[in-house]
């Protein structure tokens, strides 16, 4: 008798995640101040993208609390915060649609 | 899955976020938590500003404004307050403006106890002319005009003017704080807050310091400009209300 | 249009201003037009106080620089000097004698002289003497009646000083009793006023 | 009416008041000191507020205050006071903020001073220079009109003579015609909306409302002082229609200098005054045409020399102006010396005119 084998596809590890924020792209300067105030460390900057000005800019990775920390500190109004009524698990990672660009926005209104 | 907003991009009392500050700079955080607080006091106030970095946040804002010529807001404030007794009144001066060039009139403003509240975004430096010794400008940094540091024997001490301001029996309300971490703007917000309720209430000068960062005055990357800030600011001049009627 | 022209000098805190503002003030309400400049120096106390007043029975075409006065009110010698050259020939000069023992060197000058500080003070009001020569010279030239001047300075004496109304008054009651009634009329029609 | 004995700087005090002044500040410095005590006296009782400021610096920034708020307002000073100012004073006039600035000067050596102005970027200040006490009631009624139609500060030129001269006087409200709506003024009732205003010299406007900007901001001002140029100048001919000789001079000055136009008159001497009433505008076409023909143009000013500048931009030939006047201060400095004196300027004229003394044609 064979025993089946139990599937062996790696289970994604998951980030319990309670909020998220939406990055205004274009609009930070690159300053860095973000990365140390924010809380559970979930922001990193770019080392090799920059914005259409030349700036790195920060993106965000599973685990947001919506502490608020990153949008008091910002001084380019970068942050935009939203929190979860129900905390979820998110795939440990980049956060993929956090980041906004304003002209493909723009664009998009333009469109509808 | 639904989820509330809980911080706009901007706000609300910003026409335009887009400004010209450098990066790392500390006076549109500050100037964010000035905003925040007229917001959630549902205040129309009048705005006074000097000549600046941050006189393009008042540009920006959304609020009735008058550009001061270079340390005279206090002066101007005091005409517009007297005219309009019952409209808020706030001001906003760098350490330039008010502690170098406009000392007499800030001091004679508290000493009046006009019923205005006075915002000075302190940062150590003349960032608008592009990084030179101002009367707050702490032992040791460099300036392009102090450029081996602020030597006391040469250019003298930095002016403490929260604790100037605290001794003046007209003013109601003197506190200072900072910009460089989240839990301290959170701190400075309260104090914004207490300034602007007790000007309301018609207790006398009222006036807030906020430390802000200048890591293009300073000659630091972007990321220090906040740890500076602890070091050489907050060291020199300390954090926490200096003067403030109980209850 | 008969226009009169009255200098007067004195020495600070002897009353040369309120005098000088009471014959003003007297005057108007005697329906003229009145102009007045005062001229003393930076202290309160002992220098020149001098006055210029132009009294007119219309409207004024007026200097308040009088260059060739009709009159002089002379409350002390110590600036007469300053008064003298800008005195009209044939002025009139009323001095007060008690603190004024010079020449009046003005060609065919009137002079009347009023001890007014002896007898402002042998009334016990030494601080009336001003107005006690305001009297003697209302009474000498009927500028203004002397009745106008007791009520110009009521209105002149403030409130605080109150207890010194009637010293005053009976300053000026003495002063006009003092000189030969309008010996240099001022006015052409004065004695049918007066 | 009622008339009652005030002295010139209580005089322009009530005229402030019926003008509708309702912020005054000032820092003591004679002869303005009395303007400033009688608004301090006043105001109150009016509704208004007279500040004791800490520097004339701060009074005029205080004024600026006030007046965005779209209130009427006045401060003044004199002199080294002014001077003080003038930074402020450029500042209203760039802003475009109606206020009234008094000068009770201590003399006439602030004519370049009222007229050309000390602070910064293309302004013009209306300047009236009152003779005496009533015309100075008049005239600060009418600046209080003329700062709101122009929207800028203007200037009553005094003295140490106006401010100090005691009159008869009675002084009543004179009606103007209404003026623009002030719906610049800052109040606050804007904030939030959208729609903030903003005031400043760089005239940048909000993100919402743009402004036109340094430069248009700037070119439609010298623009508005053109048209006060040609519309607001003010000026008093005397006996000019028939004049060989033509007198020049302002403010109390010409009191003096009418006077001596009578005396020389029974002389026999055809002989004129013409005064600046707006020392800006200067009344250049009016002094032409008074002028024109004549053989002589005295001007009479108690200064090295200031006035005469206008003069010679203006007169119908500038070959025949001469300054007979010049620096005359008293011992205190605080008014005006020996030269106000018409038994001087009779002298000084027929000296001019190559007259005896006597009065005789020589």
């Amino acid at each position: 008798m064979t025993v089946p084998t139990v599937p062996t596809r790696p289970i994604a590890p998951t980030v319990p995640t309670r909020g998220t924020v939406k990055i205004d792209v274009e609009a930070c300067k690159g300053c860095d101040l973000c990365i140390d105030a924010c809380r559970p460390g979930v922001l990193t900057m770019t080392t090799d993208r920059f914005n259409q000005r030349g700036y790195r800019f920060p993106e965000l990775r599973a685990g947001c609390t919506a502490c608020r920390a990153c949008a008091q500190v910002c001084p380019d109004f970068v942050f935009q915060v939203w929190k979860f009524d129900t905390p979820v698990e998110l795939p440990e990672g980049p956060v993929p649609d956090a980041a906004l660009h304003r002209d493909v926005e723009r664009q998009r209104e333009q469109r509808s | 899955m639904s989820s509330q907003l809980v911080v706009e991009f901007k706000p609300k009392l910003l026409q335009s976020s887009e400004h010209e500050l450098c990066p790392g700079c500390g006076h549109s955080v500050a100037f964010r938590v000035v905003l925040d607080v007229v917001e959630e006091l549902d205040l129309k106030p009048v705005l006074l500003a000097g000549h600046g970095c941050y006189t393009q946040l008042m540009v920006q804002s959304d609020l009735d404004s008058l550009q001061c010529l270079h340390g005279r807001a206090p002066a101007a404030a005091t005409g517009v307050k007297r005219m309009l007794p019952t409209t808020p009144v706030i001001t906003l001066q760098g350490d330039g403006d008010m502690v170098t060039e406009g000392l007499h009139e800030i001091l004679h403003a508290a000493a009046r106890g006009e019923q205005f509240t006075a915002l000075l975004f302190n940062n150590g430096v003349f960032g608008d002319t592009g990084g030179h010794l101002t009367a707050t400008t702490v032992v040791g940094q460099r300036t392009k005009t102090s450029l081996e540091g602020r030597d006391p024997a040469l250019h003298g001490y930095p002016l403490n003017i929260g604790q100037l301001l605290a001794q003046v029996e007209g003013a109601a309300y003197v506190a200072r704080g900072a910009v460089n971490s989240a839990g301290m703007i959170a701190r400075t917000q309260r104090m914004v807050r207490r300034a602007l309720e007790l000007q309301l209430e018609g207790a006398g000068f009222t006036f807030v310091e906020i430390l802000t960062m200048c890591p293009t005055g300073w000659f630091v990357p972007t990321s220090e400009g906040p740890e500076y800030l602890e070091d050489a600011m907050i060291t020199t001049f300390g954090i926490g209300e200096l003067k403030a009627p109980p209850g | 249009m008969t226009q009169r022209e009255v200098l007067f000098t004195g020495v600070g805190g002897q009353g040369v201003q309120i005098a000088s503002k009471a014959l003003a003030m007297a005057a108007l309400a005697e329906g003229r037009d009145v102009l007045l400049l005062p001229s003393y120096g930076g202290f309160m106390r002992g220098g020149k106080t001098n006055a210029g007043l132009t009294l007119g029975d219309g409207p004024l075409r007026a200097l308040p620089v009088i260059t060739s006065a009709w009159s002089a009110f002379v409350m002390d010698q110590a600036f007469w000097e300053t008064v003298r050259p800008n005195l009209a020939a044939g002025a009139v000069v009323v001095v007060n004698s008690s603190l004024f023992s010079l020449e009046v060197e003005v060609p065919r000058a009137q002079v009347f002289a009023v001890p007014a500080s002896d007898m402002a003070t042998a009334l016990g009001s030494p601080m009336s003497a001003a107005f006690l020569m305001l009297g003697a010279f209302a009474a000498v030239t009927g500028v203004v009646g002397v009745e106008s001047v007791v009520g110009a300075m009521r209105q002149l004496v403030p409130a605080y000083r109150e207890q010194h109304v009637a010293a005053n008054a009976r300053a000026i009651e003495a002063g006009a009793a003092s000189v030969p009634t309008l010996a240099a009329p001022a006015w052409p029609d004065v004695a049918v006023r007066s | 009416m009622t008339t009652r004995l005030m002295q010139g700087s209580e005089a322009v005090a009530e005229a402030a008041l019926a003008a509708g002044c309702r912020f005054f500040s000032g820092y003591p410095m004679t002869p303005f000191t009395e303007l400033l005590e009688n608004m301090g006296r006043k105001l109150p009782g009016a509704g208004g507020v007279c500040m004791n400021a800490a520097s004339e610096i701060e009074a005029v920034n205080m004024t600026i205050g006030a007046a965005a708020t779209g209130a009427r307002v006045a401060t003044g000073s004199c002199g080294q006071g002014l001077a003080l100012m003038q930074e402020g004073i450029a500042e209203l006039a760039l802003n475009e903020l109606p206020a009234v600035i008094f000068n009770m000067a201590r003399g006439q050596q602030d004519y370049f001073q009222a007229t050309r102005g000390g602070g910064w970027g293309d302004y013009r200040t209306i300047t009236l220079a009152p003779r005496d006490v009533p015309e100075a009631v008049e005239h600060t009624q009418l600046l209080f009109y003329l700062a709101d139609r122009y929207r800028t500060p203007v200037v009553l030129y005094g003295d140490y003579v106006i401010a100090h001269s005691t009159v008869g006087i009675d002084v009543q409200p004179i009606e103007f015609p209404a003026t623009a709506p002030k719906d610049w003024a800052l109040d606050g009732s804007m904030s939030g909306t959208g729609r903030a205003r903003q005031i400043w010299t760089w005239a940048l406007g909000k993100p919402n409302t743009p402004g036109p900007g340094p430069n248009g901001s700037w070119e439609l001002i010298a623009e508005k002082y053109d048209q006060i140029g040609r519309a607001e100048a003010r000026h008093e001919a005397y006996r000019t229609d028939d004049a060989d000789v033509v007198l020049v001079s302002f403010g109390t000055t010409s009191v003096f200098v009418d006077s001596v136009v009578d005396e020389l008159r029974e002389d026999g001497v055809r002989v004129g005054s013409f005064r600046p009433i707006t020392l800006w505008p200067f009344p250049g076409d009016a002094l032409e045409q008074a002028t024109r023909g004549c053989a002589h143009v005295l001007v009479y000013e108690l200064n090295a020399g200031q006035l005469v500048d206008d003069v010679r931009m203006h007169a119908a030939d500038r070959s025949v102006i001469r300054s007979i006047g010049g620096v005359s201060q008293d011992p205190s400095g605080m008014r005006q010396g020996d030269l106000l004196n018409a038994d001087i300027l009779r002298h000084r004229v027929r000296d001019a005119l190559g007259l005896t003394p006597q009065g005789a044609t020589s």
